[in-house]
């Protein structure tokens, strides 16, 4: 929208501003320099009066560019939050008067940082505009859920509740998926409350799976849509308008519209073939718990039989973390969650129908967590389940029946049991898609040997469950041992596909009750995209966000950098190999702007423009004033909180630097740097998240795409015969309170005894 | 009784946790213990044990019949009671030792010469005599239960102890002939007859 | 007096820890109306008193800052701090909450410019560090404290230093006329998410908590790590201000015990580990650490964890409950117990013991205001009986910070059921 | 001031002539301070202790406190019953809970008892004499009564095992019970509040069956008193008493140690706090003299 800009400044004298600075010179620089024809003083700016002073001047049409100079842009955000207008702040209660000591000798150069937050305050806004959705979307309310197990038809359930109508797509003739042949589940609730504290008397046993039940309840929902022996052959578009063809074995293949996916493929049961040493395949008196089930369920409550020769079993041995929690090859590093309550209730079954029946679980660590988790351990001991901490190291052949041969930790003696069943508790294997960065890897290998290495790992790759036609492959990345993100803590939904959310074993093990609670909170997600897309809004962590990429066309050079780094696979490339947004994809981290070498790339109010006129906006005193000045580029989630409450705890920051906050390290332009050296900054430091394996980068890659950018600077700054140690990365935590300003202060000490830059006009 | 004993293995082969369930004073405790270890770090004897109740627990469980029945480490409790109100479970574990030591004496499983057992023992059969507990008998036989010649030795060894005791009038040279009794003696013995016939039926229903 | 806008088709979460605010937000940027009621001044419950989350060892303020910002920008959510639930009536689709208000005696003009922390004397026990330091009697609770306004403690009311705050206050931020109100306002549907407390310590005797000072409990432990915290990071003491190099942790402290909590509270033993690596990386090669546990429950992914940590050679695994500890004559901690694998008694003095003391749901069972199915264990078990009421995070189980907001997304879900059927009725 | 009745059951050792005769005499007078009256079980039996149980199964241990109960049941009406000895208390106790607990054991044990034309019907509280000074009086009343308060003298609290495990005083951790240390106070001595041994075990009838194991535990709980300043131990259990009292001798020669430690009653104590005679305070039944309390006494 063109409205003429309408630059107003307003400068806050509280907290002390007015105290400490010279808030008239403030003023006549953002008026003379920052050309703004007028700057409102306030004692109070947060207080309702000071609010209604810009709210007034905003609805009289006088001001569309608002500069408003006082605390940080953390602070008071409810009270400064106006509508329909672009604004900066210049931060001179935390950045400046906090940051600096309160002494006649620093008064001088305190001033200066002020001046200076007041130029670039000035300068960013008049490179800012207010953000408008792009109407790309539409609300469409259809989810679509992949998954026919538990897991998928809870999801599918759910939001069905909530009044969304869902399509589910099941790969099997039936619905209900790995879970459908349990005999019974674990019970899902504790003690009731009036059951006494006495002999664990009326502890909950096992009980009906329920899912029968639930599949009828799916197939009756008029809001849900079952595609049986159904499989996704190609999902394109993003939140809002994703289109995906359903291939399905009964007639042709349908194309659906959904404004966001639940992917709840489950786990396929690990393969206990691998396991050799405890005679599995060697006799069929040797089952895992998922074979076991079966058994139990054909019973159905009478004896249960040995499949060798149908002797009633009267003797039974469970042997837990079958390759599981080890790093021998073929094994499984990691404890699945589910299979101790499992072994529990299945040894049940044996005592239940056969009081005489010996059942001995061989356990390392026994895992019942939570209240109707060790609730239910108490049970199966009050069933005479015998619990043994051991070590189970081969089973042979005894005979008809069958030799357990373990280390007895607690006796610690090596011993062996006779039985006649074994029951290995093997665990679950996510069933998920090729990893797309597997697949993306070939593509990018640099080296034939990279690439063949790339081949094979594809190779041996599962078949896509997704087939998205996304630039960076077909299904969602994964974390680790093939689960899918999140890999955050406090955000357990997050992917790395927009609009696109994992629920159940495919995120991480779990047992049934912990899988369809995970399935709500997919669904919720899922609901909320699609809700968000069709605002335009961006989804987290920049919630509501209404800006969005955009590229001069004529300037790209089809290089394909920002496709390629996009941390969300957001962006495609069209037949030109142009990029292409999808904006309702896009998470607005600006890691594509940083990216782009023609520097093309732009979001309304944040722009290579809106932060280069701010390193070109501050003062650079001349070479003999010996007032370095420091560019530091702070990560607005991290790294400038971590200054703002230094500042707070009464932590001083060299007077020499001036931060600037950006979305993320990966949208740095590598522009910014070799411009303000060249403008005749004297350091710059950067301040991004960590960036390892347990990366804290709230856009996944962005930190570790800009560290891999800025190992290449060196180079620059050679051939601009700078030292490199002008330039320096570093992650900083939300935490560094003493340390972010530290490594400021240290950049300052180092230019003093390296010298300053040359580069000074 | 060793006839018992050959019954209870005919009976219960090697499911020694049920033989306990079944027939040891609160022995079906013994499966609810998880192994924790908190007893046996309670015991104030504990280091004198072979083996300590949560491992004589995990012993059951593995059907280790014998090592356990002739334990000496089951004779070892002082009834201090620190394990039961530190026992996460609740077992009632001094019980429990009390009822494997008692079950171990009626199989005859106990191993030779166990002072604890005998004097536990001695203790029963003194005050079934007259209802209530004539000490210096009681003390007399304790310090020869090993026979004369080590009887001598600790009844020297105790002579101070005796003539403490004496001095301060709290041991009776009488006490050797009569001592305090109860006075229905007739009426004492015939209940305890009755509940000893009780007791038998019910092992022997089990045993049987 | 405090006015909340709300109908039939607002959603009541009931407090504003990491599963609360998680419900709330999550349920405001579906562009549903949210109240969050909140008894502390500040959001973030427990998780802001953590120094570091298991297992990736990052920072809960990390998290806490994008979630304040998602709060700070929400126009749908209204935030009630210092404020309880007192009363709950009607059912699913109507319910009339009454919320008890305390006065904060600071208004929205505060800055949190700190001059009247400056100015008050009295210092009182800073519940926010457990008691292990001090704060003023006008405060802010701590430093990333949402919102960001400062609380005079009730205690300097009617005293001089309440007028010292008020005079040293340049915005009239200050009120001591401020009484406590309540306030009546309907929602339609309920997530209850009040948490959880720490067992209390004292009670489990063989420990000696309540005698021996250096017997503590790892929320306290969690405050001696924090940078931020009373002893700036230093892991000392209590009784002399030694550091505590040799440290021991006794996991199931409380729980899984039929005389204190029969459950499993599922963190502690993550949260062992994870103290460990405190210890471990405060004193690298001098560093001793003890974890006696009665099975290491590494669920799921976290057995990578339990793995990295196991690799640590001055990290040792006992399998014993500890039967008693006892302090020598310097104030050491002595653990008494045996290694149950293989029977080992040991005698182990320690400069430190931390109790990984166990979870108890703060759901009060005995006065819940609607009738709801609570477990034994005092936790509120899903069920249609439950009317639109939810619970979210640790009101429903024993639950980590990660499954806590899985929890509490899901909890978000089964509200906005209940008021878009509201919705869909009246169009 | 009523006087407070209840049905005694003393138990084989507080007999005449008997280990601790002395424990009955010091309590009788103790309790004519108190105004308390005892109405001794007509015709009681030993209770089999903690050690009967190699010879006696558990029905004819439980009989033996079901007569007790009887008898009390039919003698002394709707009286809370009390013992002083801490054995005697706790089997008696024990027994009436699993008798009630398991109704088929206590049909057996009527049973038995119908064989001497008894029967047990009902559930009466069963104290320790403790339970009554601290529970049922008070410390208020039990230190109104102090005529000679025992200033000066330094006491170590010696709780021991089945005083205080599984059942206890009322209000008191398992761990480390106050009662005894404010019963000094209440008396005017010192009490030791953090002597560690308080609640350690002195090896219990193992004494007798097991005397260097016991006398070890033993040698412990003298040293802890001793490493406090204590002039004498205070204790509420019989055999806690004789234990730490009688093998001081042979412990000093087994380790080499001068042990000459006083171990008294509380009873004793509060004799001669209220007044009363050496004699009455049954101090001449000490094997170790307690000095201070004579001097006090003689006064």
């Amino acid at each position: 929208m063109a409205v003429e800009k309408k630059l107003a400044g307003y400068l806050c004298t509280g907290c002390g501003i007015g105290e400490r600075l010279d808030t008239s010179q403030l003023v006549n620089i953002a008026t003379r320099e920052g050309k703004f024809p007028s700057v409102k003083q306030h004692a109070m700016l947060c207080s309702p009066e000071g609010v209604k002073l810009i709210q007034d001047d905003i609805d009289a049409g006088e001001a569309t560019h608002l500069m408003i100079a006082g605390c940080s842009r953390r602070s008071k955000v409810e009270a400064f939050s106006f509508r329909n207008v672009a604004i900066s702040r210049a931060n001179l209660r935390e950045g400046v008067i906090w940051a600096r000591p309160d002494t006649p000798e620093n008064t001088e150069t305190t001033q200066e940082m002020a001046d200076d937050y007041i130029r670039m305050a000035c300068a960013e806004v008049k490179f800012m505009t207010v953000p408008t959705p792009s109407g790309e979307q539409e609300l469409n309310k259809n989810i679509l859920v992949v998954g026919g197990g538990v897991t998928g038809m809870t999801a599918a359930l759910e939001t069905a509740a909530a009044g969304y109508p869902v399509h589910l797509v099941c790969d099997e003739d039936v619905l209900g998926g790995v879970w459908k042949d349990l005999y019974k589940r674990v019970p899902f609730r504790a003690a009731a409350s009036d059951v006494p504290n006495g002999r664990d008397v009326d502890l909950p046993g096992p009980e009906d799976p329920g899912i029968a039940d639930m599949i009828e309840r799916v197939l009756a929902n008029e809001r849900i849509t079952v595609h049986l022996n159904a499989k996704l052959s190609k999902t394109s578009g993003a939140p809002g308008r994703f289109s995906a063809d359903i291939d399905r074995s009964s007639g042709p293949t349908v194309t659906e519209n959904f404004g966001a996916i639940v992917q709840a493929s489950d786990f396929k049961p690990y393969d206990a073939n691998r396991l050799p040493e405890f005679g599995y395949g060697k006799t069929p008196d040797v089952l895992t718990n998922f074979e076991l089930e079966r058994l139990a369920k054909a019973a159905n409550g009478g004896p249960l039989k040995r499949p060798s020769d149908g002797k009633v079993v009267e003797s039974v041995a469970f042997i837990q973390c079958a390759g599981q929690r080890s790093d021998k090859e073929g094994h499984l590093p990691y404890c699945s969650g589910f299979c101790c309550t499992e072994s529990i209730k299945q040894a049940m079954y044996f005592r239940e129908q056969n009081p005489d029946c010996d059942t001995t679980i061989l356990f390392d660590d026994l895992r019942t967590p939570g209240a109707a988790g060790e609730d239910f351990y108490r049970c199966g001991q009050q069933a005479m389940v015998t619990f043994t901490k051991g070590q189970a190291s081969a089973v042979v052949q005894n005979g008809k029946g069958l030799k357990v041969q373990f280390k007895d930790l607690i006796l610690n003696e090596d011993t062996e049991m006779d039985c006649d069943l074994v029951v290995l508790a093997t665990g679950q294997v996510p069933n998920n898609g090729p990893d797309p960065y597997a697949q993306l890897a070939v593509d990018e290998a640099e080296s034939e040997e990279e690439k063949e290495a790339a081949r094979q790992k594809l190779a041996v790759a599962p078949p896509s469950i997704l087939n998205l036609d996304y630039r960076q492959g077909t299904d969602l990345p994964q974390l680790k041992h093939g689960f899918l993100d999140s890999h955050f803590i406090c955000f357990p939904y997050e992917t790395r596909r927009t609009g696109i959310y994992a629920a159940g074993p495919v995120r991480r093990p779990m047992d049934m009750k912990q899988a369809m609670e995970d399935a709500v909170g997919a669904a919720m997600k899922a609901i909320q995209a699609a809700e968000s897309a069709a605002q335009g809004a961006a989804v987290h962590p920049r919630v509501g966000d209404l800006s969005y990429p955009s590229f001069r066309k004529e300037g790209c050079t089809q290089c394909k950098r920002c496709t390629v780094e996009c941390p969300f696979g957001a962006i495609n490339e069209d037949e030109q190999r142009y990029p292409v947004f999808n904006e309702s994809r896009c998470r607005r981290c600006g890691t594509c702007m940083g990216a782009c070498p023609v520097r093309v790339i732009s979001f309304e109010n944040y722009s290579i423009d809106s932060v280069n006129q701010q390193i070109k906006a501050v003062d650079i005193p001349d070479e003999f004033s010996e007032k370095p000045r420091i560019l530091c580029l702070a990560c607005e989630n991290d790294a400038y909180p971590a200054l703002d409450m230094a500042a707070q705890a009464g932590i001083e920051t060299t007077p020499f630097v001036r931060v600037v906050p950006v979305r993320c390290l990966g949208s740095v332009s590598l522009s910014w740097i070799t411009d303000s050296l060249n403008s005749g900054y004297d350091g710059i430091v950067l301040m991004g998240c960590r960036r390892d394996e347990d990366y804290q980068c709230h856009f996944v890659r962005g930190s570790a795409i800009a560290a891999e950018r800025l190992s290449k600077v060196g180079d620059t700054l050679t051939q601009l015969n700078l030292e490199p140690e002008r330039v320096v990365v570093h992650e900083v935590a939300i935490t560094d309170l003493a340390r972010a300003p530290r490594l400021l202060n240290e950049m300052a000490e180092m230019i003093g005894k390296i010298g300053m830059s040359p580069f000074k006009f | 009784m060793g006839d018992l004993n050959t019954a209870m293995i005919e009976k219960y082969r090697n499911r020694f946790l049920k033989e306990v369930e079944a027939n040891v004073e609160e022995g079906e405790w013994v499966k609810m213990c998880m192994q924790c270890g908190v007893c046996s770090g309670s015991c104030p004897l504990g280091k004198f044990w072979e083996h300590p109740p949560q491992e004589i627990f995990m012993m059951i469980r593995a059907g280790k019949r014998d090592e356990v029945l002739s334990s000496e480490s089951v004779w070892m409790c002082t009834s201090c009671y620190n394990c039961i109100v530190r026992c996460p479970r609740e077992l009632p574990i001094t019980h429990i030792m009390h009822g494997l030591a008692h079950y171990a004496k009626r199989l005859g499983l106990v191993p030779k010469n166990q002072p604890t057992a005998k004097f536990a023992q001695m203790f029963w059969d003194n005050l079934m005599v007259k209802g209530r507990v004539n000490e210096l008998k009681l003390g007399l036989n304790l310090y020869f239960m090993n026979g004369i010649g080590d009887g001598v030795k600790v009844a020297l060894k105790n002579q101070k102890i005796g003539l403490g005791m004496l001095k301060s009038k709290r041991m009776n040279p009488l006490e050797a002939v009569g001592g305090h009794a109860v006075k229905d003696l007739k009426g004492f013995h015939a209940v305890l007859k009755k509940a000893q016939e009780l007791e038998d039926k019910r092992l022997a229903d089990h045993g049987a | 007096m405090t006015a909340v806008v709300a109908t039939n088709e607002t959603i009541l979460v009931v407090g504003g820890g990491i599963s609360g605010m998680t419900a709330a937000l999550e349920a405001a940027e579906t562009g549903k109306r949210v109240v969050l009621v909140e008894k502390r001044p500040y959001l973030g419950g427990r998780v802001t008193q953590l120094y570091k989350y298991f297992p990736k060892l990052c920072f809960p303020t990390c998290g806490l800052e994008i979630n304040q910002r998602r709060a700070k920008m929400n126009p749908n959510l209204t935030i009630l701090t210092l404020a309880e639930v007192t009363g709950l009536t009607g059912s699913e689709g109507d319910y009339t909450a009454t919320v008890k208000l305390s006065p904060r005696y600071v208004n929205e003009r505060c800055t949190a410019c700190g001059d009247c922390g400056t100015a008050v004397e009295a210092e009182f026990d800073d519940d926010y560090n457990y008691g292990l330091g001090k704060r003023k009697g006008a405060y802010l609770p701590y430093r990333m404290a949402h919102p960001a306004r400062y609380v005079l403690d009730p205690a300097i009311i009617g005293t001089p230093d309440a007028d010292k705050a008020k005079a040293a206050c340049k915005y009239d931020a200050i009120d001591l006329e401020m009484r406590e109100e309540t306030v009546e306002f309907r929602c339609g549907a309920v997530i209850w998410a009040t948490g959880w407390k720490p067992y209390d310590a004292a009670k489990i005797q063989p420990y000696g908590y309540d005698r021996i000072a250096n017997v503590i409990t790892s929320v306290e432990f969690e405050r001696l790590a924090d940078p931020n915290g009373p002893t700036g990071g230093k892991l000392v003491r209590p009784s002399d201000g030694r550091e505590a190099k040799k440290v021991a942790f006794i996991q199931c402290a409380g729980s899984r015990d039929r005389n204190h909590l029969l459950h499993c509270s599922r963190i502690c033993c993550m949260a062992s580990l994870k103290q460990a690596t405190y210890v471990a990386d405060a004193f690298a090669d001098d560093a001793e650490i003890n974890i006696y546990y009665i099975d290491l429950r590494a669920i799921d992914r976290f057995e990578d964890f339990y793995n990295k940590v196991r690799a640590n050679q001055n990290i040792k695994f006992i399998k014993s409950k500890p039967a008693s500890i006892v302090a020598d004559k310097d104030g050491n901690p002595i653990v008494h117990g045996v290694d149950t694998e293989g029977y080992n008694r040991f005698a182990e003095p320690h400069d430190l013991v931390v109790l990984a003391i166990g979870m108890e749901p703060a759901v009060d069972k005995d006065a819940f205001p609607v009738s709801i199915v609570i477990n034994r264990e005092g936790f509120i078990e899903a069920s249609p009986e439950n009317g639109g009421v939810f619970a979210a995070g640790c009101a429903s189980d024993a639950l980590d910070v990660n499954r806590s907001a899985q929890h509490a997304t899901g909890a978000a879900l089964r509200a906005i059921q209940v008021v878009n059927r509201v919705a869909r009725a009246e169009v | 001031m009523a006087k407070r009745q209840y049905s005694f059951y003393p138990g084989c050792s507080s007999q005449k002539g008997a280990s601790s005769s002395n424990y009955l005499i010091s309590v009788q007078t103790m309790c004519e301070e108190l105004e308390v009256q005892l109405n001794e079980i007509p015709d009681w039996n030993c209770c089999a202790a903690s050690i009967g149980y190699a010879g006696g199964g558990e029905l004819p241990r439980l009989t033996l406190s079901a007569r007790n109960l009887a008898l009390s049941e039919q003698h002394n009406p709707g009286q809370d019953v009390v013992a002083t000895c801490a054995a005697c208390w706790l089997s008696t106790r024990e027994a009436q809970e699993r008798l009630h607990e398991d109704q088929s054991l206590l049909a057996e044990a009527n049973t038995a008892l119908a064989e001497a034309g008894l029967k047990l019907t009902k559930e009466m509280p069963i104290k320790h004499m403790a339970e009554v000074l601290i529970e049922d009086i008070g410390y208020a009343e039990l230190g109104a009564k102090v005529k000679r308060p025992l200033a000066g003298i330094k006491i170590a609290g010696y709780v021991g095992c089945q005083t205080n495990r599984p059942f206890g005083i009322a209000g008191e951790s398992f761990e480390n019970p106050k009662y005894l240390d404010q019963l000094v106070e209440t008396l005017g001595g010192d009490s030791i509040p953090d002597y560690e041994k308080k609640v350690q075990c002195c090896g219990g009838a193992l004494a007798f069956s097991e005397p260097e194991k016991s006398q070890e535990m033993v040698k412990g709980i003298i040293e802890a008193a001793y490493d406090h300043g204590a002039d004498l131990i205070v204790t509420p259990c019989p055999v806690c008493q004789m234990n730490v009292e009688v093998y001081q001798d042979q412990i000093n020669q087994t380790y080499g140690t001068q042990f000459k430690m006083p171990v008294v009653y509380y009873s004793t104590l509060m004799a001669v706090a209220y007044g009363r005679s050496a004699k009455d305070a049954a101090l001449n039944g000490q094997v170790i003299p307690a000095k201070k309390l004579e001097a006090i006494a003689g006064k």
